[in-house]
């Protein structure tokens, strides 16, 4: 139930990031319209969402931003997801040299603080467009995702099914694809949301410092600029939709974790106990 | 007597449905007896012991019967139907339990005397030292290890500490859930020779779960076999052994192979332990049975006497019919 | 045994020190490994951006920064190092001339002040209800606080800064807007009590949105301790609910979580950074919006060493208290 | 004992397991043959070294000194013609088998890799061979749905696969139901007869050990201390230490009551191998040790019926 609630969640947002354009022109908004008869005025039949203090729509802007905030999302979960894969299961599964280095670059990058780092990067790089953030988010993100990975593989490599398997002449890349690399599937899930999430909020984060370019909207950008101008005035409406949908977006990557924990660790099914509960009361 | 057991269920109660662990079990067990359990894994005996104490784990539950226990002092209680909190007074001090592994029943950030200290201060032993080291020593572990964490120590050591924690406040009844399967055999035979030492000494009365019988024929005083969470014979050890009454009793005792006497080939119990989710209507073992006949999948046996001993089985209801 | 941990020790000091170098190098090379000329491309940058020429001095304390182009890079690495060694951070290029090292040392006793406060709050909050709702999972109280703290951790700190800002400041006048002290009370008996009148707000925040992570953490940890056999023995002995509770199962299911310290006091870190910005706060990260808005690199790169430093001190004594409180300490770390 | 070449050896085989500051002395010069069609029985408690010694010939991991032996052919470490000659059988079926693979998966692979007919019948001839009928059925099932007992024929039909000569096996039953146990022994002793292969059978319970082999032989503390044809070890135990394993075993027939167990001798415990015992290392636990056992390992001494032991009691000329 929870895990279904999550994936509609997920999924809605997914669709509106790419069917976002459209749906602003279908209802005949856009996030950069000026409506000069409607400057900040609150939620209403003309703006469902209100105006923001320029006159354009919040709910176009919300639409618009949420394609951008999902784009860095996604690219730093891939890029995240990616390095972590290469650099736990490496680590993981062939031990030794390799190990030492590669959990030593990891551990490094875990207790680097990563929004420092990101903003330190970000402010040289000229370009701050949403990919380029999301590249910079994905590069930094990766370590905590392979130091799981690393001590799964680690524990999958010491297993018996995996020496029986050399036993019988499996190849390395085979033994890593075939049959190791499947028994990570969840772990690299929960991961990927995980990093998704980790990247909306920090895309939001840079955004609220400036950093961000002039002609992308995210959800990120536009706290950014209701925190400026709405706040003082009063304007609600302006700066609680889009933390709103961070909020929204980041409960259903958590429902959705929950269910994959309880999928690999068993012991944290609670429908069972609660069935119990039920059947003795 | 101790412990009289009348009827007991448990239940596993999930989400998709309650299975049946431990169905319909009774049995009396006397003051000072050692009773072993013996039976496949699945058949029930860990829950059935785990039922005695009332340490079962979410999702199994007592669904029904009771489990009335005699202390020495006080009235009967019947421990199934009990809350936690008024159990409490009778934990440790009137039962106690052995665990399969010390290592994972043993608090690992905890050292030794602190965890035989609480126990014995919440019981009311004044000198918790003094009692700690006397524990010890009397499983032959040196009182000097009681400031040892329980990764310290070796596997025979910390199974014969978890004895004497066991020991600490005199109980009347003792569960022991595979003990020594743990350790090399060696260890084993010590281990037991104390635990039988020690019952001479002390009193107690001891509950035994194993899935080896030939242990038991030399430790038990009398052993129960469950199949299929229920108990199919129950009879004097050393009667279990050489006379079994039930087939499968016979099939477990042949699965052996012996030390010293002649080999000849032996094989097992062909099949697999039942389903408990989809038994038969008639007796468990019947697909396995090696002299099932038609009565066997129709009707379930009860477990009735049968000479010395009881047991579950339809070849019996045909010499009770015959001698009747 | 003693040895073990001191074993221990020794080797997660020399991972935070190389640690340290790492990050100093990194702020050392990223500028560097920049198109062109960096100081030429920062004074540029700052042209454009304030549309005015930038000062000489300024120019000279952004080549300070970032070497003379013309010696070597090991050179400039060189001097780049003595000088960290000397805690001379270089000028700040907004502020001119005030060294960065200054403005990090007026920022740094409100940050630490306000984050390490708040990090103790959440641990202790978070975890504290996360023994709760484990030991009882699917309970009514883990029935309402895991979705909660799954939103919780979910939400933006800044976004929560705002709210709490227009509620509590705006609307209802509860609290101060911003700032860390009432300036008429600078130096005069009112001053503490306004100090932490100032607080409320940012701790508040930073506390509400940093406990749920500990507390899920917390709650799946103890889920799984609940079901070991050393748990079920506890209860076994008779001992009280609560002593089974603590001693027994939060006490080793509270490990990972202090473990798990590495992870999450960087993200807590940041999170309280852009709180201080919502709230004019007068710590490192009123200081980083400051560098970051008016191009400030010199005052960037010092916030981005000392934020990181304090992590590794906040990650060295995480664990130092795991040292402390496994006596099984693992030799070969983590 | 036979006299033709060993299809697998261990010659004089020493292990030293080195963990940066310590050093495991966990095997010191241990000689074992298997032969064609004869099934050998290595007993001993956990720390032995019979794992050890399983996974040396297994070349899991290198030899500190001596060799490890192929028909007379000094192994210079495992590759695929090796592996296509020695397979190992482990403890544990949970674990030898990948969770979402198919029972097909396991055999055909194994089947490829060879060089073999990797179609269904070549697939179901060999699971029919360890008992697992009807074939096609069990080659769909995902490991979760057998049974230990099961499981483990699936992994003794995967190291078939590769059409092996010798087959080690690592207390191939102790994870097993007890019922279950003789089914798989059976099966390993009709491969013995049917494929000839050189069976080597790991185990602590020396009651299964005589059911199965042909010869035993014990360790203690990563020293063999004796050897030979499995009646007379059993029958007339020469070193003290198998006495102890035997008379320690659960032996029903023994039982005069409960008297077996109430002999509280203290035993003691095996050694640290990390700073074991110098000479025998069992003589700290001996009875019978005297000073000579405490500064040098005794030579071995052999019997007319073919057994032998290295024990100073035997060596007294």
């Amino acid at each position: 139930m929870k895990v279904r609630i999550g994936i509609g969640i997920i999924v809605f947002f997914s669709v509106i990031a790419i069917i976002g354009p459209w749906l602003n022109d279908l209802m005949g908004i856009g996030p950069w319209k000026i409506d000069y008869d409607a400057i900040a005025e609150p939620p209403g039949a003309g703006h469902l969402l209100g105006t923001t203090s320029q006159g354009t729509d919040v709910l176009a802007q919300m639409i618009a931003g949420t394609r951008n905030s999902m784009v860095v999302g996604s690219v730093a979960g891939v890029i995240g997801v990616i390095l972590s894969v290469v650099v736990g299961v490496t680590a993981g599964f062939f031990g030794g040299k390799v190990d030492a280095v590669l959990s030593f670059v990891t551990n490094m990058f875990l207790v680097l603080p990563v929004l420092p780092l990101t903003l330190i990067v970000a402010g040289y790089v000229q370009d701050t467009g949403p990919i380029t953030i999301a590249l910079i988010i994905g590069l930094f993100g990766w370590a905590a995702g392979a130091r799981t990975l690393r001590a799964q593989t680690l524990s999958l490599r010491g297993r018996d099914f995996v020496m029986a398997m050399r036993m019988i002449g499996e190849s390395k890349p085979r033994m890593i694809f075939v049959e190791v690399l499947p028994h990570l599937a969840g772990w690299i899930s929960a991961m990927f949301l995980h990093l998704v999430l980790a990247a909306i909020l920090a895309e939001a984060g840079l955004a609220f410092l400036g950093v961000s370019s002039a002609d992308t909207i995210s959800w990120g950008t536009v706290i950014d600029q209701a925190r400026q101008v709405a706040l003082l005035n009063g304007m609600w409406w302006w700066f609680v939709p889009p933390g709103l949908c961070i909020a929204l977006l980041g409960t259903a990557t958590g429902l959705v974790n929950f269910g994959i924990d309880e999928v690999m660790n068993p012991r944290l099914r609670t429908a069972d106990i609660k069935a119990m509960r039920k059947a003795l009361a | 007597m101790i412990l009289d057991v009348k009827g007991l269920n448990v239940d596993y109660i999930t989400a998709k449905g309650a299975v049946r662990a431990v169905n319909d079990v009774s049995f009396q067990l006397r003051r000072g007896e050692i009773l072993g359990v013996a039976g496949e894994s699945g058949c029930g005996k860990s829950t059935l012991i785990m039922a005695l104490i009332r340490l079962l784990r979410p999702p199994a539950a007592i669904t029904g019967g009771q489990v009335w226990l005699h202390p020495r002092e006080g009235e009967p209680v019947d421990i199934a139907s009990r809350t936690d909190r008024e159990l409490r007074r009778l934990r440790w001090r009137s039962m106690a339990v052995v665990l399969q592994s010390a290592m994972d029943a043993l608090n690992p950030v905890a050292r030794l005397s602190a965890q035989f200290a609480d126990v014995l201060k919440e019981h009311g032993y004044k000198n918790t030292e003094e009692r700690t080291a006397e524990l010890l020593e009397m499983v032959g572990i040196s009182p000097d290890r009681a400031r040892s964490y329980p990764h310290e120590m070796s596997g025979g050591m910390r199974q014969r500490a978890m004895i004497a924690l066991a020991l600490a406040c005199d109980p009347e009844l003792v569960v022991m859930d595979e003990p020594t399967t743990a350790v090399d055999v060696v260890m084993q035979r010590q281990i037991l020779a104390q635990i039988l030492e020690l019952r001479e000494r002390l009193g107690f009365s001891v509950v035994f779960v194993t899935h080896d019988l030939s242990l038991l024929v030399e430790l038990a005083d009398r052993i129960a076999i469950m199949y299929g969470g229920r108990i199919v014979e129950l009879g004097d050890a050393a009667e279990i052994y050489r006379a079994p009454r039930h087939p499968y009793t016979k099939g477990l005792r042949d699965s052996f192979p012996p030390l010293h006497a002649p080999v000849t080939r032996l094989n097992g119990i062909p099949g697999t332990p039942p389903d408990l989710r989809n038994l038969p209507i008639g007796c468990a073992f019947e697909p396995r049975c090696p002299r099932r006949f038609a009565d066997c999948a129709e009707r379930r046996p009860e477990l009735l006497t049968v000479g010395d001993a009881l047991a579950a089985c339809h070849l019996h209801d045909r010499e009770r019919t015959a001698h009747a | 045994m003693k040895q073990g941990r001191w074993r221990f020790l020794t080797k997660r000091v020399a991972f935070y020190l190389a640690t340290s170098w790492s990050a100093i190098t990194l702020n050392f090379l990223i500028p560097r490994l920049m198109p062109g000329d960096p100081s030429s491309v920062i004074v540029r940058q700052l042209q454009r951006q304030s549309g005015e020429s930038v000062s000489p001095e300024a120019v000279a304390a952004i080549q300070k920064l970032f070497g003379d182009p013309r010696a070597g890079l090991l050179q400039q690495y060189w001097d780049y190092l003595v000088s960290i060694a000397r805690l001379d951070f270089g000028l700040s290029v907004s502020r001119f001339p005030t060294p960065v090292g200054e403005l990090l040392a007026e920022g740094l006793p409100w940050t630490l002040m306000l984050v390490g406060a708040t990090t103790v709050v959440a641990f202790v909050l978070g975890t504290g209800l996360g023994i709760a709702a484990g030991w009882k999972p699917g309970g009514r109280l883990d029935g309402f606080l895991s979705p909660l703290s799954t939103f919780l951790t979910a939400v933006p700190y800044f976004w929560v800064a705002l709210i709490a800002l227009y509620v509590f400041g705006l609307v209802l006048g509860w609290f101060p807007l911003g700032g860390g002290y009432d300036p008429d009370l600078y130096g005069r008996p009112g001053f503490v009590g306004s100090v932490l009148e100032y607080m409320v707000m940012p701790a508040t925040t930073i506390v509400f949105s940093a406990f749920g992570g500990w507390l899920l953490g917390m709650r799946n940890m103890m889920i799984t301790t609940v079901s070991e056999d050393y748990v079920l023995l506890g209860k076994a002995k008779g001992l009280s609910a609560g002593r089974v509770m603590f001693r027994y199962a939060a006490r080793n299911a509270l490990l990972p979580s202090v473990t798990g310290f590495a992870m999450a006091i960087g993200g807590v870190l940041g999170g309280a950074l852009l709180t201080e910005i919502v709230f004019s706060y007068p710590g490192i990260g009123y200081l980083l919006y400051d560098a970051v808005s008016k191009r400030d690199y010199p005052l960037m790169q010092g916030v981005f060493l000392l934020t990181t430093l304090t992590v590794l001190l906040a990650n060295f004594v995480a664990d130092s208290v795991y040292v402390m409180i496994d006596p099984r300490t693992r030799e070969a770390g983590r | 004992m036979p006299e033709e070449t060993p299809v697998l050896a261990a010659e004089d085989v020493t292990k030293h397991f080195d963990t940066g500051r310590q050093t495991v002395r966990a095997l010191e010069n241990v000689t074992l043959r298997l032969y064609r069609g004869r099934i050998a029985a290595l007993v001993g408690e956990s720390g032995s070294g019979k794992t050890t010694l399983a996974r040396l010939l297994a070349q899991f991991y290198p030899v500190t000194s001596g060799e490890i032996r192929l028909r007379g052919e000094v192994v210079s470490g495992p590759d695929k013609d090796f592996y296509g000659e020695v397979q190992l059988v482990f403890q544990d079926p949970f674990a030898s088998l990948n969770s979402l693979r198919k029972v097909e998966h396991n055999v055909r692979r194994a089947l490829k890799l060879h060089g073999h007919a990797a179609d269904d019948a070549a697939v179901h001839e060999l699971l029919a061979k360890v008992n697992l009928t009807p074939a096609a059925d069990f080659a769909r099932k995902l490991p979760h749905e057998l049974s230990g007992g099961q499981r483990q024929r699936v992994a003794i039909a995967r190291a078939l696969a590769v059409r092996p000569s010798v087959l080690l096996g690592d207390e191939p039953i102790s994870m097993l139901d007890v019922s279950i146990r003789l089914d798989v022994l059976n099966l390993l002793a009709r491969l013995r007869e049917e494929e000839g292969l050189a069976l080597l059978y790991i185990t602590h319970d020396i009651a299964s050990a005589r059911y199965l082999s042909d010869d035993i032989y014990v360790m203690y503390a990563g020293q063999m201390v004796e050897g030979g044809p499995a009646e007379s070890v059993i029958q007339e135990p020469k070193h003290p230490y198998t006495r102890l394993l035997l008379d320690s075993s659960p032996d029903p027939e023994r039982a005069g009551g409960s008297s077996a167990f109430t002999a509280t001798a203290k035993l003691g415990e095996p050694p640290s191998l990390v700073d074991p015992p110098p000479g025998c290392r069992f003589h700290p636990r001996c009875p019978f040790a005297k000073e000579q056992c405490k500064t040098s390992f005794p030579p071995r001494t052999e019997f007319a019926d073919g057994s032998w032991t290295n024990c100073w009691l035997h060596n007294e000329s």
